[in-house]
């Protein structure tokens, strides 16, 4: 049987222009990787968007990161000032990995 | 106003109104955006050579200077002109005032474009450097919006916001084509005439043809137009465009020229701006300065605008 | 027959060959799906505005109201006309046999422009007005196939299915550049020109490369076409474009325009049926018709239909 | 350290054209929010699919939303009807979120 | 209330060229269902990549499957020798279907 | 010389320098991913075909079978011919050697293309069977490179490797455009020569702004480019060029046709070979290869190569 470890599963749903602050917060906080998965459009209590070239302002991407808790804890303190005011939407859970040195 | 039949009646204004329409009706048409953006950059790298050729074949004039500084003022000033409206009249608080404000300072490729074929097509033609003018006033605003938002805590300019404004995308490819269409001239010009001037009224259709999808579309899901901001979003370019075309009379630009400082004051942003505030103003409701600049104030450069502003640069050029 | 090896030796079909064939040999060539509607969407707008161009210059005439209702019945009637040959010898279940019908009783957009393109190529010129019924046809199959189905529980039209059949993107975007055309005329069109009519043929070419593609990937890996099936899709285009022909020849259609009537009765939808039938028929295979009509009935009437009709609309035309 | 809440996570995979009602089935269920994701290709019990513009018959998206657990349910009820006809894949699990009110 | 039962969620990170053979190695392990999920860019320690059509190298998607713990196991040890030559990131965790028998 | 201005002040060369610069003053400009591909797409379309009907017009001499001989040598040797230097100067182990060996063997459409349409401007027109030459080159590096690179373990060939080498879509859309050239001939060319030839100088300016984009963001975000790497990317193209050039002048070629075979051997790939390497040699560093081919190679030959293989070959030429 393969051998797994328990990490934490970080996503945070963000404006296209922000991805790359957050990318530098979780640099920060020691998180070496991320992944940018693309959405399509949504609806919240400010009412609905979709992805949107021309503008470029309404696009979201759900920036997906695994980390061991400590770094992950470090990360979510770090977002914590972007909540309000970026609306932001995060989530976290577990997730079993297989190398797990990496994370 | 026999210039408004002709507006009316010209190809690319018809597939705006074909694109409103069917969004009015619920059609599922739709163009993918990666379509979208395509065409937009298209028509800048297209508008840009053409602007170029043009100053290569009459020479750059002091003209060119002061017109780059009545855009840079206009640009920079509108804002201002418009924020305490805004937040008296239109109840928006201090940073959404500073985030609409923001997109009619600066200005839209697509109104001046589109503007610049109508004008084109029936002999008022727009001298070239007008392009650069229009680069120049895309981004001014965005620094006024954010004053008027002012910003508590946090660095006034992010490293992000700098390089938004100076080296915005479609600045670059404006600003960029522009200088290529002065470097290769009419000769070089030739080989890429097919595709960027030949092919440049079709693809106008087209990209008008999204542009009213997305404009009505934006108009029937929006929650935070009120019927007040609606009526400001039709004040603000009869107000800043009669503004610009005024200005550039009286800086000595000839009618067409005069009619396009017009549209440039006229237009609001839907492009570099939205995406700056995005980054700096995120409490700014998106929704809201979306469906003013392109749910309201676009459509109504496209249809009326467009004629009116050159009915207004013919008046006052006849009477200076 | 001359015409077969004209239509083989065009550059669009000898472009589909390409297609089938790379995807027959497992290459990894592809057109990335955006672009591909991008191209239908060019192609729609494209010989919406021809048609209505025509139209003006011809001027209305009862023929068109004449082909505009035997588009309609055509469309309506063809899919009971398939549907117990589906169910009995293809041995369909309701559910499929609704879905595969509506498909037959529709119509396919690009094999109509590519038959009008190689017809006119060598003067054989359809009446602008057959875009009018072209799209016409679209989507009446679709309540004719859902009748067939007769979906038990549940309304018969729910909001989003009667949208889909009034305000389908590509009946709004041909009837809508239709009436443009017919509004600008010749003059009008000439600044669109260059794109809407000199690039035809060459974005043609691409999207039928793509076609053949996909046409060619869906035979390959669809599980659900016996023989039987694939044998109606044949069977299918040739009863009902003879029934076309037919009935255009009746009606007193020239001859070009009585072939187009064949083609379009012959070929079957794969842009606005589809789509419904996710909606409405869920339970349907999607798989199985797009095997169908995309993966078998569309080649062959390229390939086969297009000079198929034409013979048959010229015999038959000499012969009333 | 941050605090979070244990929301219920809904993943349905869905048919292109039939996003907008599941949208209306979540607000029916008191959801305010859902994000679609971007799907390229998949494969189940009845073959291949890849995401297809020109018939539009055969994308898909996921549908994401986070719900607290009565809502959720109500949705998942709602959903009921569908599964078999439709051929929705639906997926649930739990997740922490940062500003439970939300949700 | 609905009943579920509980299955587990394989999420891999992979390379666009591979995508096809962890689809063969899936279906090897009796699993009959996947999904591709489009990324658009990411980070780790071989740097970062974004979606690139015209060299069709450095595209990555997620493969997503849900099967019972013997088939995603059966899974994962078929994707052991691909984890250290193809840098692939594997994640794991529990998730409840309400169809049972289709995973 | 006098072929640098001439090559550096024409639209395409100007439009990926702005591409480069945009990219170095970290603009946000950007084109999308499948706009590019489509533009891609439609070059290899519109060289391959033009290539077949220049064929059509001139017929197929034994200089095509000499010159199809002479590719496939040359992209089968020169990873031999670069893979010591790789390792002994530049340090790279086994793996990465064979991959990077693989790219400098293939060649680059675009390089290609472009130095096509810059020396047609002035009347050195490159033979069209060379775009089979082309075609041609594409893939036998890719055996020399997984030669090298001797992968334990494992067969040689995957049956997916087989088919990227045999049936990869660029080698399929140039051969196959190519022959439908040849079959339509100049008569069946007209009517997609619009979009094909006219078209085509336009296109390739959009397109190389983006490839100026592309380039300058890997070189800064690289991290495995040594100043010895980007050295040898320099030097590869130029001593793989003037072997090109010797070859094409030995084996007879006309001076634009030589020159060609110089821009196939000094161009390194990036469609056919790094999308192969992925799949067979997943453990070499894709942005290594990457950076070296896009980020310095390709602006050295679109910038400097073009000019100087023009050179060498018509002084070998007038040697010879
Ligand atoms: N409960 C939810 N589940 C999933 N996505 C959500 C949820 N709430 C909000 N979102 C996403 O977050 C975006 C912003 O939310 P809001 O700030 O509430 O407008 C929405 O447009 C959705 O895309
Ligand atoms: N076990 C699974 N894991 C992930 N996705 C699945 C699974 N089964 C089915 N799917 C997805 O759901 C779609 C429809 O499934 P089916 O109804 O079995 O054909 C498939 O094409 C896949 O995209
Ligand atoms: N901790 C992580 N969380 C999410 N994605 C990751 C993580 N680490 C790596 N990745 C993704 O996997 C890719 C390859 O990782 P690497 O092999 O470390 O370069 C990265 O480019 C990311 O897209
Ligand atoms: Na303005
Ligand atoms: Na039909
Ligand atoms: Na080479």
């Amino acid at each position: 049987m393969i051998e797994t470890t328990t990490r934490t599963r970080i996503e945070v749903l963000v404006d296209a222009p922000l991805a790359p602050r957050l990318a530098r917060l979780a640099e920060q906080a020691g998180i070496t990787g991320h992944t940018l998965i693309r959405t399509e459009s949504g609806r919240g209590r400010h009412g609905e968007w979709s992805e949107d070239l021309i503008s470029g302002a309404t696009a979201k991407y759900v920036f997906l990161t695994v980390a061991n808790q400590e770094r992950a804890d470090a990360f979510l303190e770090a977002l914590a000032p972007l909540l309000e005011t970026h609306g932001l939407v995060v989530l976290r859970s577990n997730v079993d990995v297989i190398r797990p040195d990496r994370f | 106003m026999d210039q408004l039949t002709a507006t009316l009646l010209s190809a690319p204004v018809l597939f705006f109104v074909l694109g409103a329409l069917a969004a009015a009706a619920r059609s599922d048409l739709s163009v993918p955006e990666t379509i979208a953006k395509g065409m937009s950059l298209y028509l800048m790298a297209a508008i840009g050579l053409k602007g170029g050729v043009e100053v290569a074949k009459a020479g750059i004039g002091p003209e060119l200077v002061t017109a780059l500084a009545a855009g840079l003022v206009l640009s920079a000033a509108i804002p201002f002109l418009v924020a305490p409206v805004l937040s008296r009249i239109g109840g928006l608080d201090r940073t959404n005032t500073g985030a609409v404000a923001a997109h009619y300072g600066s200005v839209s490729v697509v109104t001046f474009v589109t503007a610049s074929q109508v004008y084109g097509d029936s002999g008022f033609v727009i001298a070239g450097f007008m392009v650069a003018v229009l680069a120049m006033m895309e981004t001014p605003a965005i620094l006024s919006g954010l004053f008027i938002a002012r910003r508590e805590g946090g660095k006034l300019m992010s490293p992000e916001l700098l390089r938004e404004v100076l080296f915005n995308g479609s600045v670059v490819l404006l600003l960029g084509s522009f200088v290529i269409g002065m470097l290769i001239g009419e000769d070089g010009f030739e080989p890429v005439s097919p595709l960027f001037r030949a092919g440049f009224t079709g693809v106008l259709c087209l990209f008008l043809l999204d542009m009213g999808l997305i404009a009505m579309r934006r108009i029937l899901k929006t929650r935070a137009l009120t019927a007040r901001l609606a009526l400001l979003a039709i004040v603000f370019p009869i107000v800043n465009g009669t503004l610009g075309v005024a200005t550039g009379t009286l800086i000595g630009l000839d009618a067409p020229s005069a009619a396009a400082l017009g549209i440039l004051g006229a237009s609001a942003s839907y492009i570099a701006v939205p995406a700056a505030m995005r980054l700096s103003l995120p409490q700014a409701d998106a929704g809201l300065y979306l469906a003013m600049s392109l749910g309201v104030t676009f459509p109504f450069n496209i249809v009326l605008g467009i004629p009116l502003f050159r009915w207004m640069a013919e008046t006052l050029g006849a009477v200076a």
